[in-house]
């Protein structure tokens, strides 16, 4: 046992970080085993090579970022202590905390940290390397300062966003001899973090165990984290009851689930901790189809779909109407709501097409269209089925084409064989990460995400570029309104519902969601009550 | 010694159709949509089209398709099933840690439905057109019918839901570190109800066989010759019909084994088990080609050796075999 | 005229074709019976049945009417059922009987062609085939169908083997017949018999593996299959569970009635087994 | 002599739907020690059924109606279950037809043999294993310890029938009944396993019911005879009186159609020869790379010659090669070597051109006729198939239908409303439709009851007459080749032993074989004039 000192101390850190928490007044509780439910198996853990909150959930107690986020969404030290950046963008500093060591005692520098952004931030990581595409270098002057170079400017705004899920850092003495990717480190990973990896096994479980080297003192409270791998929902939901899995991140059980779960008193089920990962129910056009090119058809499939009654009878109180491709919970370039909107008008929608010249046929059918779903999540399916049934009512006759995520990214983003799409569009913090190339023309063709509804705009592609390497910060949220403006005018693709991912706690655990990306961060101050 | 040139004869005659499922599989899944780094996207959940062509020469997937099925079929000689892009290891490996809870849930499944099958075939037999017999001919036509996952679904919610006897899915508590008998113990309660759902339809398929071949049995000469000699009813079925009865049974179980191992998927997907069928549906999807070649090949083995277990049953059961080779 | 009699003198015969008959009616008057589409939205979602008389069997968590997509689904499954079946027997027929019939090296290559079939867990090839031809019903049919022919061809063929060396084949070719006349004329109808009861196997397989597939959510999404529907219960399993619970009935009894039907037929055409003795 | 079974106007019912309502109707009959009763009749008259009944072992379906049965005075009938299972076996034991079927093929013959002491007396391994030797022993055959570890399949079918009387006897019961013991075996051994029975009869005074349709059997062994036909018993008699001075006119009947070995006056025979055989060689050999199996040699340098007009018998024993000769003349089988000529040329490979050179009649009346065709057009496809226009086969085929002896209407029939005579007539027509210069016939009677086979052997001479066909006929009943046939090849393991006309042949046999064969044939000193 700790002396009651230490612990006080810990408790005015940590009462700060969780606002309006009664639980906050207990004392943290050492030991026990945090279950933690595991949906979609990895293949790597490695967090610098592979963006996802997949990865997020494990490597992310293992490894650690530059940056964190703290209670508010803003930018904390984490393995940087502080930072500053030139006024003309090109120049950034990080000082580096001292006295972390890896897992395997090696000491923590700076030369892994330029090792890594090198290494695998520009090379390897998704969205990382369009992050730092003009990372020219990174310099190393003392074992505790790192210097990012880049040929144009970076906001620090975004850099800073984007470290949280992008910085991750990984040992330069593990990984510069061979081949990166085939690292055995990527699936028995090695950081600095709270957690130590023990194990992997496929189709089951990782574990991971306090590392009681770790730079916070005193922490982590918990003795293990045990993912378990369960891949069926309905299954993960009756462990959740059955006490065998403590957490349930990121929407993973059903949505029937997760609202019934919610009026249990033993759990919570919550959108709390995970601000910072919103995602977008989306509605892709194909330009290449004449019918589609016409905006009169692309707004009158948008009036045809009633949006409110989606969500409220099928997502429940998770979810929001969108307003645009920018999320209401990104307080830095959030435009507002006031920009063009389609509401549900069905008289409307009947009354553009008829002036397209789709005048209904037999049947009442007006044209045809293939609608690909994401084969990811269970909202994406009844969205879909929502849009064939809606459209149907406006003489659209839906066919929705199943495939797996292979196929469907390659017909969609490759082979361009569809006529509607429909997924996720996941915000990362700063438009410029993950959104503008939804909409940014000139993207090759088979990455997915991007642009590849042959839709072009020499206007919308000035702005992206522009709010890119815009330095100001006021400048920068008045150009992503701009850009918001012309894309909800224009409707290229159509982000009508906003989404927050919802975790599902056992109220045993304690310090949860405290954070906006509490799933994929740390966990280093969360405990368990008996 | 007999046996083990039996065995390598099987291997021998096998491997031309082995050679045909790996190539034709190759083949066919060359036609699908998307490869694995597509699926690798969608599990990242993003990364630009400079990384796919990267990735696509890190795994070989720029080479033509004759090259690539030339150099699998190399590596296969070697008895290499080469590195599963998905997983991040060599496909033996993962499929070997895949193996135990199908190789479990089928020999559980199998005997389950091969002891029950026979008891209730032997005792419908045993009172052909009476009620037992109807009764149990009834369950056998519902057991057929029902459709499995749906069967195991309706079996989570009475067992798992509402009773709260049985663990709804997994493998194994991993939150309580079972060693030993415990472990087994565990592991036996989370195998019972994905071996009733696996089980039921062979149960069925069983009984019915093992119902019919008593009553072709009965039917024999032999049979009058046993009655004949003044045995008892019960010596009649247990020393005369039975064991030739059991004969149809047998084949049966070589010929199913590989319809039990595709009912392994959608079990093991009901159940969350982390088992080999589980794995193909994953490695399909994700279009994992060397896991998923990996696993046709050892399934292949897999019933090819079941097959030659058969076999070698059938013989100890059936002089007449033995004494042909 | 005599199968026919014999048929319907069965119990289980009787039975069946009640049933199988009960979900024609079903499947042929969906249209009647719920006109419009049956996957268009019809209310609220997940109400219980009961709940709504709308809704007598209540509505998915799609808000689609369960009754309405049980009657659509009758004739998808049957429909699945009946082109699969013949698929399959198609082939397992044409397969089985010049392996049977020419017996050889004829032989050894289908049959290693059907073994290899029959060595790859065939529910897996259907997932590959799924999975590269894609999942709208009509390649999910024919890939039930090219699935499930095995069975077929190896009966096929063990009834051509016993059958063309009988006296009255040899008769035929004593009398300088051609062998189409052989295989059409003189065996194909005597070896029909058992593999007509083995088709009604093959149908409620074919049924099965389709609503397997749905379950796993690789079927057609634009049809109202009963798989489908109790793919998407699975999400809502703990707590209304009906939205699966419904279709799987239905496809149990469905089966049954095949299976049935079967039985008859087999009792049927195979009177020595049908006296029970 | 003390009546030891004794049956009294028993009358069992046939279930319902059956083409009459009885299978027995007041059947009477009774078996003393000593004393070997023949219950003699044709297929359908019920012999069986009584054997049955006797042994309390009627099939499902059947029910004793009326009558009595009784073992040294006790009533049968009144037996529950538990009592005649001890009963059965031991006090009355049963021998049935098929050795092929009748032992367990799972179960060794000394475990089969061993059951009985074991449940019966409750005797432990070794002594079971004592009696089981002597009891095989005392069948004569050959290596007793062999045959106790030996599985059935390893048994020939003569030795299988004397384990089956080795167990039947195990116990000695009072009463036997053998069901047609002898009719699955070859003539041969037939007489062997006849002397084993009468033998052991002998010495163990024993009841013995012998059931059976051959009379020349019934004249080997029975001490007094009953004639059964549908249901009834006809007569009853001393084997003596039933055989030479038959009062009933079906046992009459019965007896005239017995054929005798004695060929009738033998008629000229033409020089032409129409088909010969030269030097036929055929084996079959098993294929696969482990498995090896013995090749065994079905005709070994065969050479037969068939004069035009005449008829040649070819006689010999199951595996004497004379069915494969058949199917070769006929181009169903492929040989390894030699030659067949007809007409002066080989034989044709292309099976339409063959069609017109050579027909056949088979053996089994059932198998022969596709169930599912109309036997009309099963006759007239051949020719329809050699370029003859529909309806010419057509009228020809109601031609050849009154030819055989069957009414022209029936060809737009089905087999199954036909008897087996009936078929065999078809069988004889479709043959003859195709106008063939040789017709062979394949055991083509000896799945008939004796006085069908007497209609078709009388067919068979007068078309023999009329058309002057030249009829290559395989049998193995020495007595219907003598009936029917001009000249004799007598064949042992692929081999011709003998030769020559058949009057001279059968009188005079050179080879110790052929005398085998004729002395082997049950009911000679009765029929043999």
């Amino acid at each position: 046992m700790n002396g009651p000192s230490r612990r006080e101390t810990f408790l005015l850190g940590a009462a700060a970080l969780i606002p309006a928490s009664a639980v906050a007044q207990e004392a943290p509780r050492r030991g026990g085993v945090l279950t933690v439910h595991f949906s979609t198996e990895q293949r790597i853990l490695n967090p610098s090579l592979q963006a996802s909150t997949g990865v997020y959930i494990v490597g992310g107690k293992i490894q650690e970022a530059l940056v964190d986020l703290d209670a508010e969404g803003r930018p904390a030290p984490a393995l940087a202590e502080s930072w500053e950046s030139a006024p003309d963008g090109k120049t950034h500093v990080f000082r580096l905390r001292r006295g972390v060591t890896w897992h395997d005692g090696k000491p923590f520098t700076s030369a892994d940290v330029q090792f890594t952004a090198m290494e695998m931030w520009k090379k390897i990581l998704n969205y990382g390397t369009t992050m730092q595409h003009f990372l020219t270098e990174v310099q190393t002057p003392d074992p505790h300062t790192a210097i990012f170079k880049y040929e144009r400017p970076m906001p620090q705004g975004l850099l800073l966003r984007g470290l949280p899920d992008l910085g991750y850092v990984s040992p330069k003495h593990i990984f510069e001899t061979g081949d990166i990717r085939q690292n055995p480190a990527n699936t028995a990973p090695i950081g600095t973090g709270p957690f130590k990896f023990v194990e992997y096994e496929r189709g089951q479980h990782i574990i991971a165990e306090r590392n009681p080297n770790y730079w916070r003192n005193g922490m982590p409270y918990l003795d293990r984290v045990v993912w378990r791998v369960v891949t069926d929902r309905a299954a993960a939901a009756a462990q959740m009851e059955a006490g065998q899995l403590l957490f349930s991140p990121y929407s993973a059980l059903s949505i029937a689930d997760m609202q019934r779960l919610g009026r249990d008193p033993r759990f919570e089920s919550t959108t709390r901790g995970n601000e910072g990962n919103v995602r977008n129910n989306t509605l892709e056009f194909n330009f290449r189809n004449p019918v589609l090119a016409d905006i009169r058809v692309r707004k009158a499939i948008a009036h045809a779909i009633n949006v409110p009654f989606f969500i409220e009878n099928f997502l429940g109180p998770f979810a929001k109407p969108g307003t645009g491709p920018i999320p209401s919970v990104s307080t830095d370039y959030y435009p507002g709501a006031n920009m063009p909107q389609y509401g549900y008008d069905l008289a409307l929608a009947n009354r553009l097409l008829d002036e397209a010249g789709h005048r209904r046929g037999a049947g009442g059918v007006r044209f045809n269209l293939r609608l690909n779903p994401a084969p990811w999540g269970e909202d994406i399916q009844l969205w879909s089925t929502f849009i064939q049934q809606s459209l149907g009512q406006a003489g659209i006759r839906v066919e929705i084409v199943r495939l797996d995520a292979a196929g469907f990214l390659r017909s969609v983003y490759n082979d361009w064989n569809f006529d509607l799409a429909t997924g996720w569009h996941q915000y990362r913090s700063d438009p410029a990460v993950s959104t503008t190339v939804w909409y940014r023309s000139g993207s090759p063709r088979g990455a997915p995400w991007t642009n590849q509804w042959g839709w072009q705009d020499e206007r919308i592609d000035g702005i992206i570029d522009n709010a890119a390497t815009e330095v100001d910060p006021v400048k920068r949220k008045a150009l992503y309104a701009d850009f918001v403006r012309a894309v909800q005018t224009e409707l290229p693709l159509w982000m009508p519902i906003e989404q927050i991912f919802v975790s599902v706690f056992n109220r045993r655990i304690r310090n949860a969601g405290n954070n906006p990306r509490w799933a994929s961060s740390t966990w280093h101050d969360t405990w368990l009550a008996s | 010694m007999r046996v083990l040139r039996l065995a390598l004869w099987r291997l021998a005659a096998s491997l031309p159709t082995l050679l045909l499922i790996l190539v034709g599989m190759f083949l066919l899944l060359q036609l699908a949509p998307g490869d694995t780094v597509d699926a690798l996207m969608a599990q990242m959940g993003g990364g630009d089209a400079r990384m796919a062509e990267e990735m696509r020469r890190f795994y070989g997937l720029d080479l033509g398709i004759a090259a690539r099925l030339g150099q699998y079929l190399m590596r296969l000689v070697t008895l290499d099933l080469g590195f599963s892009a998905i997983y991040g290891k060599p496909v033996a490996t993962v499929i070997l840690e895949r193996l135990p809870p199908t190789l479990l849930l089928m020999a559980a499944s199998l005997s389950f439905a091969f002891f029950f099958g026979l008891l209730f075939g032997v005792v419908a037999a045993r009172r052909v057109n009476k009620w037992p017999d109807t009764l149990i001919s009834m369950l056998g036509l519902v057991f057929y019918a029902t459709p499995s996952f749906w069967f195991g679904l309706m079996a989570i919610v009475l067992f798992s839901v509402y009773l709260q006897w049985l663990p709804a899915g997994g493998f194994g508590d991993i939150t309580q570190n079972y060693t030993g008998f415990a472990a087994m113990l565990d592991i036996a309660r989370h195998l019972v109800l994905p071996t009733l759902t696996l089980g039921l339809i062979f149960l069925a398929i069983y009984l019915r066989i093992m119902r019919a071949s008593m009553l072709e049995v009965l039917s024999l000469d032999f049979v009058r010759t046993a009655r004949a000699k003044g045995l008892s009813e019960t010596r009649v079925v247990a020393k005369h019909v039975l064991r030739n009865a059991m004969l149809p049974m047998v084949t049966l179980i070589g010929l199913q084994a590989g319809t039990m191992l595709g009912g392994s998927v959608v079990v093991e997907s009901v159940f969350a088990l982390p088992g080999l069928g589980r794995l193909a549906y994953e490695s399909v999807v994700q279009r994992d080609l060397n896991t998923l070649l990996g696993i046709v090949f050892v399934s292949a083995l897999l019933v090819i050796a079941i097959n030659f277990v058969v076999d070698i049953l059938y013989a100890r059961l059936d002089p007449r075999i033995s004494a042909e080779s | 005229m005599r199968a026919l009699k014999a048929y319907f003198r069965s119990p289980a015969a009787l039975v069946g074709s009640a049933i199988l008959l009960a979900v024609v009616i079903m499947g042929v008057g969906a249209s009647w019976f719920y006109p419009g589409d049956p996957l268009g939205l019809a209310g609220r979602p997940l109400q219980w049945p009961g709940a709504n008389p709308r809704f007598p069997l209540g509505t998915d968590s799609s808000g689609r009417d369960i009754a309405a997509q049980l009657f659509h689904g009758a004739r998808i499954s049957l429909l699945i059922g009946f082109v699969a079946t013949s698929i399959s027997v198609v082939i397992g027929i044409a397969i089985g009987a010049v392996a049977g019939f020419y017996g050889g090296v004829t032989d050894t290559v289908l049959m290693r062609v059907t073994e290899a079939f029959q060595t790859l867990p065939n529910f897996l090839l259907l997932l590959v085939l799924v999975a590269v031809f894609g999942s709208t019903i009509e390649t999910v049919t024919v890939a039930i169908g090219l699935v499930s022919w095995p069975p077929v061809a190896r009966l096929t063929r063990a009834e051509f083997l016993s059958l063309r060396t009988r006296e009255f084949v040899q008769a035929c070719r004593v009398q300088g017949l051609g062998d189409v006349h052989l295989i059409l004329r003189e065996v194909l109808p005597n070896a029909l018999p058992p593999v007509i009861v083995y088709a009604s196997v093959v149908m409620a397989v074919a049924i099965l593996l389709e609503s397997a597939l749905a379950f796993l959510q690789l079927s057609d999404p634009n049809v109202p299959s009963w798989g489908n529907l109790i793919g998407l219960g699975r999400n809502v399993l703990r707590t209304e569970w009906y939205v699966s619970a419904i279709p799987g009935v239905a496809i149990l009894l469905t089966i049954l009635g095949v299976s049935l039907v079967g039985q008859g037929l087999n009792d049927a055409l195979n009177p020595r087994i049908a006296s029970g003795r | 002599m003390t009546v030891r079974l004794a049956v009294e106007g028993l009358t069992i019912r046939l279930p319902k739907g059956a083409d009459r309502e009885y299978a027995i109707e007041d059947v009477s009959l009774s078996v003393a020690a000593g004393e070997i009763l023949c219950v003699v009749g044709e297929s359908g008259s019920g012999k069986s059924v009584t054997a049955s009944a006797a042994m309390g072992l009627l099939a499902p379906g059947l029910s004793i109606a009326s009558g009595a049965m009784a073992l040294c005075g006790e009533d049968l009938r009144a037996k529950s279950p538990e009592e005649w299972r001890t009963i059965r076996g031991r006090r009355i034991a049963m021998v049935f037809q098929e050795p092929m079927t009748a032992l367990n093929p799972l179960m060794t013959v000394g475990a089969q043999i061993g059951e009985m002491w074991r449940v019966h007396l409750g005797l432990d391994a070794r002594e079971t294993e004592r009696r089981a030797i002597a009891a095989l022993r005392e069948v004569n055959l050959p290596d007793p310890e062999g045959a106790l570890r030996a599985y059935p399949h390893e048994l020939s079918g003569g030795q299988r029938q004397r384990v089956m009387i080795a167990m039947a006897l195990a116990l000695e019961p009072e009463v036997l009944i053998c069901d047609e013991p002898t009719t699955a075996l070859d003539v041969t051994t037939q007489a062997q396993v006849l002397a084993l029975i009468k033998d052991l009869q002998k010495r163990h005074g024993t009841a013995v019911m012998f059931i059976t349709h051959d009379f020349g059997v019934v004249a080997e062994i029975a001490d007094r005879v009953a004639v059964m036909r549908l249901g009834h018993v006809v007569e009853q008699g001393t084997a003596k009186e039933v055989l030479t001075e038959p009062q009933h006119e079906y046992t009459r009947a019965l007896l005239r159609a017995v054929p005798g070995l004695v060929a009738p006056e033998p008629r000229p025979l033409a020089d032409d020869t129409v088909l010969e055989v030269r030097g036929l060689t055929k084996t079959y050999a098993s294929r696969g790379v482990f498995r090896r199996r013995k090749a065994v040699k079905a005709l070994d340098e065969v050479s037969v010659a068939l004069k035009r007009g005449a008829t040649l018998a070819i006689v010999g024993e199951s595996g004497s090669g004379k069915s494969t000769l058949a199917r070769c003349v006929v181009g169903l089988l492929g040989s390894d070597g030699g030659q067949i000529v007809i007409g002066g040329a080989p034989l044709p490979k292309q099976r339409r051109d063959a069609a017109r050179l050579v027909q056949m009649v088979f053996q089994d009346p059932y198998a022969s006729l596709n169930p599912r065709r109309r036997v009309g057009a099963q006759v007239a496809q051949g020719p329809i198939a050699a370029g003859t226009s529909a309806a010419q086969a057509a009228a020809e085929t109601r031609e050849l239908f009154c030819t055989v002896g069957l009414d022209p209407d029936a060809v737009d029939r089905y087999p199954h409303e036909f008897s087996g005579g009936q078929r065999q007539r078809i069988g004889i027509a479709r043959a003859l439709a195709m106008k063939p210069q040789v017709l062979v016939a394949d055991e083509p009677v000896s799945a008939l009851d004796v006085s069908v086979q007497a209609q078709v052997l009388a067919l068979l001479r007068e078309l023999q007459e009329r058309l002057g066909l030249s009829i290559l006929f395989i049998t193995h009943d020495l007595r219907v080749a003598a009936q029917l046939c001009d000249e004799v090849a007598v064949m042992r393991n692929g081999v011709v032993e003998e030769a020559g006309r058949i009057g001279e042949v059968f009188a005079a046999p050179r080879s110790a074989y052929t005398r085998s064969l004729i002395e082997a044939i049950p009911g000679r000193a009765l029929f043999g004039a």
